[in-house]
């Protein structure tokens, strides 16, 4: 069954979301996440960049600043301000996207921004814009957490003074089941998405939605099992940074780490 | 609300050390919503229609409805367009031309509390499947700004909905008849001011506070939509404490609809 | 007969705009105003507001200023500039309007702003902006003049310093007699409509348009009908500022004025 | 027209001491037009068209013609498009980009006087009722800017109507033929300069006007469409003034055509 | 046969490009320019202007300048810059083209914008800007080389100190023969195109674009071609500016200089 | 490419230096290109893609498809749209917003290399003729910049062509199959540094060069495209040289590909 079919119908007859052993269509248990890749510092051009691959998603972030801030108004003599562009590239999905920013972009800049502005000294730059730019070059579910996940480690790379790295991943309800980071077709055919960004160290959320229907004993098990996708998220962030400074000066290198399980 | 100017933060030094009292500066209880007064229907060009005042906050809601092609993905479900305009009458700040981050969070939050929560029935709304269905468009104008646009503006829309009347007869589609609604979900918004959590703010209140939660609720209790905003951050217990909240004003803003 | 109905088609067959004892669709006469209603002051963030309903349009009017003047290069070093902006709410019309400016709207936010100009101590504020917004929350011909009535009363409700209060109405014609104040119904199907802004104290002409077809005399006849309409609201116009700072304080009052017949 | 700036004031003065003794700089009186020059059909690729010149003002304007659906209020009735474009080639106060208020006040206005006037058989560009009409664009492009474009353009746009040719044979709509026309109305325009009227003013006498007449007039000296515009005023002796002007000033035109 | 039939079909049956005797379709030779009026002087209001008739092109040019740079953001403290901007009149083709730039003439302002700057002594003009107008009324194949002639004029007109005038036009292919300065039919049905703008004194090529399919010698004999078509352009640019300046204080001259064969 | 501030004269000065020896910065020869690895079909929910580097400069692209109409005058082609999309991660001067003049001469430039030359069998994508045919989009973004977009691109593009596979089935119009190719064309671009021509520069190379010339050559060693840019000149037989370059260098790419 392509892509597309799954994408434009009604769950299709005898497919099940979950099946009888409680294994997911990719094969996944309700507290797995998908496996991620994550790499620091892949652009020559950006002060600061990251890569990220969460299953079938494909983001590139890239951080450029403290730098001037454009455009003039926007300036903030306390501190620096965070301007980020989340941006489809209109291959990313199945139906061709047309280039530019549209509705859901705008918003998912504005909600990644303001998590990113939490984890930034601001005040050590005042005047200035840190300007964060995420390309999803292939989406399939989740590229506003992945998309943040790979901003957050942008903005290490490019050394700007962070309070902390900020993980996110999203839980929600298929098949009368929570469970953790969902893919497209769960996200298709599910009842609920949760999308949350979590500090683990303090406990701080920093980015939370939610999409469909939760009894609120089921919204608890979401961020229940988010939490622990965040942590581990969390470790493979450190990761890349740890290999990225290990290697610095020559190229970034093609090392992948691949997070099975889950322990949340 | 991101934007910390020296002088609020002495507006939010006065209004913590009310908060630290168990005080607002108009008087309400951190988990009070301001005098709502809507009336439904003012708007005779309009399918349905509500003008809502939540404190100093005015918003005019209307419904119109046409006729147009499904989406290939859903044949046999009306299109819903929900749209919320910033319009510079209604605050010093608020701009012309294409909408801003902010509408556009707004729009994208109300539109996201009508749609995932079933709200209408968008399958009554199909005339011919494949080919014909109502298209509505839920436009919200703020026409008085003093904060929580989200609540005003959701509130509003159910309530315009709630007197919606499917303009058939005008389109030669048989007689008209009400819109038909399921689930009527409720949003609340909460805002965190140092570390109190207060419903329904002002833009004064607004302005200081570093988080925001809105969440939708149905007549069960259930979540329907949430979104944080704002760059602070929210422990959980927190967000259940705003979840409470919000649940038990969404209650009462029911019974008045 | 439905709204759409009368709009989208030719006079229905039987249907007089005018019957044999001269009587208008509406139960008017050919000299007499719709019902007019005025309020100043009814929104608290603007600084100065006022609402009319005139039949069945219903208008908000919104000031701001004098204050400073965006975009810094239309600033005029001897004078305040009025900026104007004519609105109509997607919902205002029978088919669903886009929101945002259209050519119309510019069109009339240009003529009405520079009647308003006229009527405002401009010199008194050099550099500033003087800021009014115009809501049609819903439309019934006769926008354009009920909008600039509003406007005005807005502007004094600002306090701004004026020369005077601007009323405004049209004439046209229909069904070959010159009649006073065009509603919707007689503007789609008349032959003739011209808008006027006039002040009866001093025969000042500050909005003069005219489409259709008349004779040199019938635009005599249109004219002298229309300043007698100007002059019964700007009686009203004067009455709901009265009002409002009688009450000055308190929350403006539902008062409501209806303007009858009009001995032009 | 509205910017009082120090220069126009000096401007000011000295064009009025001129009015006061009955001359204008360019030594014409009050009431005359400037020597009008119009070249009929020279666009081959256009329809229609007409270069021409008012004084040192020069407009070319061009008719295209496509064949589309009609409106659904007009389902007998060929559709006409009016756009007037301010190049920044003609002024150096002309900007590219969307159009200005002035650009859009024009062409609402030049649209007006074909459009109301009912200068064109719109009836007679109709193919077949409800599903195909004629298209007609008029196109006007300011080339040289001195004053007046008002008349300039609405005159130059009704010799190009009055050469268009229906390129029928091309559409495979049967032979081509002329545009049906009907009444000729001429616009004219008159500013208030201190207490003095003067016609057809050049782009100096309109910077220190305080408001301007445009009165379209057809051939038996009937009114088919007004515009004031301005923040001055006028007394209704001076618009009567002013529409006998463009009376008279019309005829002599209309004969030139 | 129409202009439309010609445009959107393949070449009509029994129409050849090239009769036998070697003549094209309007009756020129392979190496023929098409008849060439140059007016300078046209307009008032700008600073410099050209008229330019190329077979059935017509084209008029405009120049402001030197004078303040717009946008700001542009300016260049050590020379003045060169804005252009390319427009087809909606009416100058066949089929209505929107107001407004589209990406052609984008590209095509660019491009000879590049070829005008080499052209001028920018460096006497620090932090301004030349603004170059190009509006073509009648389009038929060859605007933007016939665009480039008038521009160049345009600027000599406005007594900016300049290198050289640049003259320009195309050659290309046809019926397999290398041809000068195609015409609409030519460009529709040939098979390629090169735009050449060429300094004869000194040889150096400012302009040159290639469409189409072309082996190198053909390349080589087009070049020759346009070459030779840019000599006669020159002289015609020349004698454009002496009949201007003969006369200058009175109006412009309707002065024709039609160009017949060309000694490439 | 127009700009030239001091420090460019400075390092203007440093690379002219240089290439007087034979010599450039980053050690290669006047007529080599920068190393090129081309990663192909990397991105599932395309067609086709490539990502591609040219020493630094990095470029993604991806094919999408679908059905659509033929424009009226090839009634039996599909239809063909490039586009390049200079986003700001690539670059501090790159700007969101509506494509710059560069861009668009890039998009203009790569598409004139892939059409003029007859690349895709744009009748092998004729569904049924007048009727349905396939719409074919090539998007081009530059993720990392280091001068020579022009090569990047049009290389990266024809890549990605190579891989594309027509998602018939999808569409419901039959089996997928290959994307029908004939010729491929490589372009190739060279700028002009004092009096010296160096191939594919880098971003510090072309900021202090004063033309440039792209060439597109096919297997036969003819021309297909060419586009000449920057405000400063070339003699012919420097194009001469150019176009030589520019073809071997095309030969070296193809044999990759």
């Amino acid at each position: 069954m392509s892509y597309g079919d799954l994408m434009s119908m009604d769950l299709p007859e005898g497919l099940k979301l979950i099946d009888e052993e409680g294994k997911r269509l990719d094969g996944r248990r309700a507290d797995e996440l998908r496996p991620i890749k994550i790499e620091a510092g892949v652009l020559r051009r950006a002060d600061g960049s990251a890569y990220v691959e969460m299953g079938k998603n494909k983001i590139l972030a890239a951080v450029y600043g403290p730098r001037e801030c454009h455009p003039r108004h926007l300036q903030d003599p306390t501190r620096a301000i965070v301007q980020c562009h989340y941006n489809m590239l209109s291959f990313s999905v199945d139906d061709r996207k047309r280039p530019g920013p549209d509705r859901r972009s705008v918003e998912i800049s504005k909600i990644v921004g303001e998590a990113l502005e939490y984890s930034i000294f601001l005040e050590q730059f005042p005047r200035t814009s840190i300007d964060v730019y995420i390309a999803v070059l292939q989406a399939n579910a989740g590229t506003r957490c992945a998309g943040l996940t790979a901003a957050s480690v942008a903005v290490a790379d490019a050394g700007i003074p962070m309070r902390d790295l900020i993980p996110a991943c999203a839980a929600g309800k298929v098949a009368d089941t929570v469970v953790l980071d969902l893919n497209k077709e769960e996200d298709n055919f599910g009842d609920a998405d949760v999308p949350l960004a979590y500090i683990p160290r303090t406990g701080e959320i920093l980015l939370l939605q939610m999409d469909g229907h939760l009894t609120q004993a089921e919204f608890d098990r979401a961020i229940e099992l988010a939490k622990g996708g965040c942590t581990t998220i969390y470790g493979l962030q450190q990761d890349a940074l740890r290999r990225r400074y290990a290697f610095a000066g020559g190229d970034a290198q093609e090392s992948e780490q691949e997070a099975g399980g889950n322990e949340a | 609300m991101s934007q910390r100017s020296p002088l609020s933060e002495v507006k939010k030094g006065h209004i913590s050390t009310l908060l630290s009292k168990g005080k607002r500066s108009d008087g309400r209880n951190l988990d009070e919503m301001r005098p709502v007064s809507i009336i439904e229907g003012a708007i005779e060009t309009a399918e349905g229609s509500a003008r809502m005042k939540l404190g100093n906050t005015e918003v005019a809601v209307g419904i119109k409805m046409g006729v147009g092609e499904p989406f290939g993905d859903t044949p046999n479900k009306g299109v819903l367009t929900t749209n919320v305009e910033l319009i510079p009458m209604a605050f010093e700040e608020f701009e012309s031309g294409p909408p801003s981050p902010m509408a556009i969070e707004l729009s994208r939050v109300v539109d996201r509390g009508i749609r995932e929560s079933q709200m209408i029935d968008l399958e009554g709304l199909c005339i011919e499947p494949k080919k014909e269905v109502w298209v509505l468009y839920v436009d919200i104008y703020a026409l008085d700004y003093d904060g929580n646009l989200f609540d005003a503006s959701s509130i509003a829309a159910v309530a315009a909905l709630k007197n919606t009347v499917v303009p058939a007869k005008r389109f030669g589609k048989g007689e008209d008849f009400q819109l038909p609604l399921r689930s009527m979900p409720i949003s609340c918004t909460t805002v965190k001011i140092g570390d109190y959590l207060v419903l329904d703010p002002t833009l004064e209140e607004d302005e200081v506070s570093s988080a925001r939660l809105t969440v939708a609720t149905d007549e069960n209790g259930d979540l329907r939509a949430m979104q944080k905003g704002g760059n602070g951050f929210f422990t959980y217990e927190e967000v259940k404490k705003a979840i409470q909240m919000s649940t038990e004003a969404g209650k009462a803003i029911r019974e008045k609809l």
